[in-house]
């Protein structure tokens, strides 16, 4: 058990004796999502992801809420709970928290996490319950056929704004930055190649992972991230968030700005050396807070990458630790010393 | 000077002063004293509204009142023979309850004008003739206690903190009681404060001796012990018992508790007792709000957990989603509603019986679940492992139904020998339930019609659950209109399914044409109730429902053996409506929602009527 | 050649195809040429699961069932005579419900090896003998649209998305439906996009030609427009017709509506609809969950708006202990649950009446409202107006129980005389109502019990209410035990309280023994089984409840006044049991939850049987 | 309604013709919170402030949830909502958004906004609804007699944890920062100085305010914010933070760091030019979230004042626009067009 309380990373999770490929992570349910949905790249990514990490199959959840984006977990032969909307973090919690053995994903959306379930999200991320959340951000409600989201822009039309949306959006990445998240990343749907890359840390880090995936819904939001796709520009905008790499695009750097902010720049007109260095492991989170509101206008440049990772104590891990102390201290719990505990008497 | 003593075969005395003069540890310390003395009891506890008011208000009156006799007891009784009296507003908040002729010792040190008229007394009803009819003890206790531990270096303020001690040390000399156990426990309690506990004590033995010397009391009483079936007591409250049922759940499922909470009048005492006990492997989360807390129970159910959560009526309306969900993916779990007064945040310290259709009803589509009801503070253990057995053996949410009543009042409880509790385990699945050799999550035991529960990290068993309509077996989604349908039924059977012992009924003489029918908190009023009328010849038939859903086998048969059924209910007829639309009986109601329990005299006045036919 | 025409007093069409291939939208416009034409008519779209599923697969099926006739109908038809399938898929999925000889309508160019293996076809049905006993055109619907496109330059996909126009086109001159509304329609959809609305037409034109001029279609059917009731009409689904209830009760009350709402199927279009008519001062909030909508409604109550949230059965759970908020503290409110099936999750896309007993008790503590449910598509707008009525005037939140099946099936609407509109405007309170000249918040009118409404910004009048139980009258938090219990009372009395009119039996020559009762949206199913049994001869009576709660003062009366009382509900006799336990009458239940409104013939078959006494 | 259009501060909200007094705004409901309560002190610094405001006292909403704090409306002599735990801010968001005309304040705690209300927190502030929202942080609850709060210290022992919390804590500066707030502040119940001179900001700026005060619970959580009161300690803990001014206390300074971030250093040691000199209307976020980071680990100094303050359009006159703009374009609402408004037809 004290190899449970120093659990770190994965390895509190059996690993598998034999070798695993991307068809030992598909169920045989018929995957039902509208064609050219990104949720299908996501999933792909997933199935042939899982096999690296090795892990028991058996030992893995996949626990969802509500939405196009929460169908996920049936499509994947591991344990599954597709529960209800907003849910799944609390959900997830008490699983995570009771089962250290087990690898905990959740997969939500936009609305889901954002909408009605960001409370447990922010609580979730605070206590840094181990998952890997996986938030499908398509900055629409897909599977009630098209209001706008939390993400969405301010002046959205949609079903339910008609004359445009007014409520400022959700930077995902500030938000769970600003509820002590210790893991935040963004990646996006159709960069398989990146999209893992970030799942390998996620999986990597024993806390809560906050993965935002930008992910097209082509029925009700179609392109929301068509810059980032065009071949033509997404070098240009995409600046790489990478840990000790200078955060930068192809054209475009991130420099310290006079007033001692941040600002992105020509990347010709500044050297090497002055570009801004990533680092995602300070325990001030100021910076990646910085960095997370430079997509402020949209797409102009957006930061992908992983913002923040930190070493913190899980939750299941420190409540394991108090379970341990508590019968260190007073040894195993016995019914009888429990019920005769308090002031007691005999009669006859 | 030797002085006179009297037996009684029963007293009750309520304690009550301002929520800072504890008077709730003397009760506590009062009825220990009296239950190691081996007297049966029965206390309730009367805390003041949510906020703590100014110092000498009415609002901020806290009071305990025991009763105890040499017979066995069954409610902490209706009008109190004597009340201690810490300030004028506990005075006048408490008269009105006390009959004629009672005793009031009351601390004239506390009878300033300030102090009356905080509470709107223009005299000081110690000296007019307000208190003509009943037998005043005037006792300066505030000096008196400072007088006594002069000797200390304490300061005044500190002195004046014991004196709730003076006054336990009187009632206690007043009553015969022991003494060890109160000094004993004060030492411990003030281990680290010594000087702390010698005053407390000192106080208290100078109570005592007071008792004793002055003249002011000439008579003290002698309550000889109850003779109760032999075993080991001790006294507890329903919170505790049913923290302590969940464990003993815990313990005899074998499976690891998961308590996921959200703090509650009256419930939240359940959460802090079982966050001692992480030695039994026990996990408490305090979550961000009930529907965090019952989500995680669930999840920690899904994980193979005896999943809990506990609450009182607002926040069993905050998890009625969750709860149905876990209704229809068919997992354990316990849902503890500590009733209280609503409707809405209501009266959070008072009792009620108001929320049995929520539980009934409360959630959408047809999602049916059992419902368990504890009888009396002692009872709760045993209703928490019913609760349990029935979640883990049908798969199924169940809600059990305590009140605030059952939660903060205590009695004497014997202990339950370990061995004879039930075995209340099941076996997780772990191999394929299919001709062909997979799983079918959803494919049922043929005699309980439950599902097999297979937890994360049992191999070859991967499965998908979720809120969306399955199909029988494979637990697919289906939109299948008759596979609804069924489906429907089929959770609808499995709950009517659950075995349940059948209804008892104490008919003596098998003469009584009147049933009085109860459930829950109610148990103890309605029994003595029963006691008064046949003491006075009358005949009447009793029976107590533990079981609101299914209902016993028998139930129906009952009620349509008697000419009347009375059922009284702290509610507007919760229960009534239930069996009349079952049983088309014509149940008489009668419904008092006070916010408190009913009392033995008031009921027995309604039987009677019933009787008598009017 | 010129062909036979066969007169029809009614028929039932249904439109499958897939989701991408315009059902609902073709649905539509048939449905629009047919009440141009003045038939009667009532429509009953099925959408496919949740998520749209690829092209071609059984739960991709998208249908849109229309019954039309020349006399006044009440349902959308159990069983079509014409099926019009647009794929394989939508032949399987449909075929079980097609009666013996009925047409099908088969575009053959889908019928591609592929699509067939998709849904597990191994031969053609349209080439063996699979639907040897109905009546097969098998019409190559989409190379003919695109053939007919070729002069316009339009990719090949382009064109063929307008074969469900050519199907319209065939369908139209079969049932001699008129066409200019329909091109008219085109011509303004497309009008950013000339090229398509003309090939849309021009599809549109081809399919009646080919109807017009091949040999397939020997026969076409006229059915000539029914006998309605002189007045203006337009056909409405229950959710646009329960927007425009609440927007017609905005007016009516001379109140700013308020919506606080949060998307769920099958309540969505009600937000949607309300979010396009701001110029009636309408305010739309798209909340962060169904309990911020719910307080945000309540809030804006406060504040003196009309507060209306929307949503289905798992967002009443959620918003009960905000309800139960409005019922304490007695504000107007309406909750409108669009209910689904259930439990948990269930199946969104299906209708149910499975909220009833949640909406009664879904809440912590006695917390009574009342409910009102309409009883088909256009009766929401009246119902919604009812609802309004109830709310404003007794202050208290008011549940509408409308259905899946009422929300997005449709009917023609006689439109109401704006005139006719009953006049539902309350007054503020702006003035002190104490003697004293002070503002007592909860003293109430003696004959409604309401209490007063004054809203922030009327001066004098500053109060504060909350949850906690307050003192009858000033409205003070009270724990007092009397006022709690007459508190409760009061708040059950105002809602038993409620005008509601008299339940009105149709029983023409007084001599039924049986009576057929309903609520909500078995009316027309019920109402149509009624016909039948009395076209062959038989006697029932026929009554349907409104207003769930309070009951109407004559309702046991009537209940009594017959020998047997059948209850159809698409639940598991919830209605039956607040009847049972109210009036002790023995209601017979029948029940069927298959997420699919009755069949007229069903019940006709159950009512037989229960006037046959077996 | 143009003017409500273009409404700011208290524009929109009626004047009083009479002179106010402290009295004025006094219920006469005995206050009933224990003796020696912080919320004492924040009920009469509110008392006294509101007149200075000069609104019609019908104008003023008090609206709260659950808590010893939430009982606040009843001792004010305006209007009042006491409801339900946690649901406020959605409470006071309907009235707020269909009242221009009022001034609506939500009154919480540390429980009732960042427990269970924590996302309707988080909604309302980056919709930007016209409430003040004074958040009495005591970090505990009270109410239910002592259980940790999300503000309470990780290892806090409370009632419901005997061995101590493990959840990591709320900032609540930082969270509202990542949810997009346009006011935020901190303030403490025993400077009313202070306390008040942050309400009159707060009231000047139409949207949401959120003003996070110190509050002191003695008797579940007695002196957990005594260092901030202490004369010996508290002028140098305590880091004034002022638009415009140089960020301090007696004896400390904020200054850039040379990692690009901010730290606190000796006052002594810099020179008053390099002190870091507040802007609390900055358009980015990022330097006032770094700010909310300085009081990690709690009470060496705490950074107490406006850290953020810009202008953003309120929700309800976003609402009042498109109405107008709705009414503008098709007229105001006819009931016999909206009935006549599909394809209709007339028979006989
Ligand atoms: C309690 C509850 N409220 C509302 C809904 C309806 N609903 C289902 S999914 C959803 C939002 C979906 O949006 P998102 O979370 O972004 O997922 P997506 O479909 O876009 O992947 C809503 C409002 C529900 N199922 N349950
Ligand atoms: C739905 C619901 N859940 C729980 C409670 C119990 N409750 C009342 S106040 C409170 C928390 C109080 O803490 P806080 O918000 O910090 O206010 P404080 O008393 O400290 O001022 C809780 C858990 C409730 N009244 N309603
Ligand atoms: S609606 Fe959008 S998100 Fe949902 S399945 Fe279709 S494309 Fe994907
Ligand atoms: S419990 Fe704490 S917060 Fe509540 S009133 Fe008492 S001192 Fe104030
Ligand atoms: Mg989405
Ligand atoms: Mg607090």
């Amino acid at each position: 058990m004290t190899e449970l309380v120093n659990g770190k990373g994965l390895s509190l999770i059996p690993k598998s004796d034999v070798k695993q490929g991307m068809k030992d992570f598909k169920s045989d349910q018929e995957v039902r999502w509208c064609p050219g949905c990104g949720d299908y790249a996501i999933l792909a990514a997933v199935q042939s992801f899982l096999p690296e990490l090795g892990l028991k199959r058996e030992n893995i959840v996949f626990v969802s809420g509500i939405g196009c984006s929460s169908r996920f977990p049936y499509y994947l032969n591991t344990y599954g709970f597709h529960s209800i909307h907003g849910r799944a973090p609390a959900i997830a919690t008490g699983l995570a928290a009771s089962r250290p053995d087990l690898s905990v994903w959740v997969i939500t959306g936009d609305g889901d996490a954002l909408s009605i379930g960001g409370n447990h999200l922010i609580h979730a991320l605070r206590r840094n319950v181990n998952l890997n959340i996986l938030l499908f951000n398509n900055r629409i409600y897909g599977l009630t056929k098209g209001q706008y989201s939390p993400t969405s822009e301010i002046g959205k039309i949609t079903k339910s704004t008609p004359m445009g949306s007014l409520d400022k959006p959700f930077n995902p990445i500030s938000l769970a930055l600003g509820a002590e998240a210790s893991f935040v990343a963004r990646t996006i749907d159709s960069d398989r190649k990146h999209l893992q890359s970030v799942l390998r840390e996620a999986t990597a880090h024993r806390g809560t992972s906050l993965v935002e995936i930008y992910q097209n819904c082509n029925i009700f939001n179609d392109n929301a991230f068509e810059q980032l796709k065009d071949p033509e520009i997404r070098d240009d905008i995409t600046l790489r968030v990478e840990h000790g790499q200078p955060i930068q695009s192809a054209s475009k750097a991130v420099v310290r700005s006079a007033d001692g902010g941040i600002e992105v720049v020509d990347r010709a007109s500044v050297a090497e050396a002055d570009i801004l260095v990533h680092d995602a492991h300070r325990a001030d989170p100021s910076l990646a807070f910085a960095l997370s509101r430079l997509d402020e206008p949209a797409f102009e440049h957006v930061p992908i990458g992983i913002f923040r990772q930190i070493d913190r104590p899980a939750y299941d891990v420190l409540m394991a630790e108090q379970m341990e102390e508590a019968k260190a201290q007073q040894g195993p719990g016995e019914l009888s010393d429990l019920l005769l505990g308090g002031d007691t008497w005999r009669i006859g | 000077m030797t002085k006179q003593v009297q037996q009684l075969d029963r007293v009750i005395i309520r304690f009550a002063g301002d929520s800072g003069d504890g008077m709730q540890l003397t009760g506590d310390r009062f009825t220990a004293g009296t239950a190691e003395f081996g007297n049966d009891l029965s206390t309730l506890p009367n805390f003041p509204a949510e906020i703590r008011a100014p110092a000498g208000t009415l609002p901020g009156v806290s009071s305990f009142q025991l009763h105890f006799a040499d017979h066995d007891i069954l409610t902490p009784g209706d009008a109190p023979n004597v009340l201690v009296a810490m300030n004028p507003a506990a005075l006048k908040a408490n008269l009105g309850d006390l009959p004629r002729g009672a005793d009031i010792i009351a601390n004239t040190d506390e009878f300033t004008k300030r102090n009356l008229q905080k509470v709107g007394y223009d005299g000081n009803p110690l000296e007019d003739d307000t208190l003509g009819e009943w037998r005043v003890h005037a006792v300066p206790l505030t000096s008196l206690t400072v007088r006594a531990l002069e000797g200390f270096d304490l300061s005044k303020k500190d002195a004046e903190r014991s004196k709730n001690m003076f006054a336990l040390g009187l009632l206690s000399w007043l009553y015969h009681r022991p003494t060890e156990a109160t000094i004993s426990f004060l030492e411990q309690k003030f281990a680290k404060k010594p000087d702390i506990a010698k005053a407390n004590i000192a106080a208290f033995q100078a109570g005592w001796n007071y008792g004793e010397t002055t003249e002011s009391f000439s008579v003290s009483y002698e309550v000889k012990p109850a003779k109760l079936p032999p075993g080991v007591y001790r006294n507890i409250s329903g919170n505790q018992a049913l923290a302590y049922g969940l464990i003993a759940a815990s313990v005899q499922s074998k499976l690891p508790l998961f308590l996921g909470s959200y703090p509650i009048t009256p419930a939240s005492d359940i959460l802090h007792e079982l966050s001692k006990h992480k030695r039994f492997g026990i996990r408490t989360f305090q979550a961000e709000d009930e529907i965090a807390g019952v989500g995680a129970a669930l999840g920690a159910a899904f994980g193979g957990a005896l999943g809990v959560t506990t609450t009182s009526g607002p926040g069993v309306a905050l998890k009625a989603e969750t709860v149905g969900l876990a209704v229809t993916t068919e997992l354990p779990l316990i849902v503890v509603d500590v009733q209280r007064a609503g409707p809405s945040t209501g009266m959070p310290t008072k009792t009620e019986q108001t929320d049995l259709l929520m539980a009934m009803f409360g959630r959408n589509g047809e999602s049916p679940l059992p419902i368990v009801a504890p009888m009396s503070p002692s009872d709760c253990f045993d209703a928490a492992i019913e609760a349990a057995r029935i979640a883990v053996k049908y798969r199924t949410p169940v809600m059990l139904l305590s009140d605030g009543y059952l939660a903060n009042g205590s009695e004497p409880w014997k202990l339950p020998e370990i061995s004879e509790l039930p075995d209340i385990s099941v076996a997780y699945t772990t191999e394929p339930n299919a001709e062909d050799g997979t799983f079918l999550p959803f494919k049922r035991d043929t005699e309980t019609l439950a599902r097999p529960w297979a937890i994360p990290g049992t191999a070859g068993l991967e499965h998908r659950i979720g809120g969306i309509e399955k199909a029988d077996g494979t637990g697919n989604i289906s939109y299948d209109p008759n596979n609804h349908d069924r489906m429907v039924r089929v959770r609808q059977a499995k709950i009517d399914g659950v075995d349940v012992p059948d209804l008892q009924v104490d008919d003596p003489d098998g003469e009584a044409k009147v049933l009085v029918l109860g459930w829950g908190s109610t148990y103890g009023p309605i029994a003595a109730a029963v006691r008064r009328i046949r003491k006075s010849g009358g005949k009447v038939a009793q029976a107590h429902l533990r079981h609101l859903n299914p209902l016993p086998a028998n139930t129906g048969e009952i009620l349509k053996s008697y000419d009347k059924v009375l059922l009284p209910e702290i509610n507007l007829g919760q229960l009534a409506l239930l069996l009349r639309a079952r049983f088309l009986v014509d149940i008489i109601s009668y419904n008092r929602v006070r916010g408190l329990p009913f009392k033995a005299e008031e009921l027995a006045g309604v039987i009677q009527d019933v009787i008598d036919g009017d």
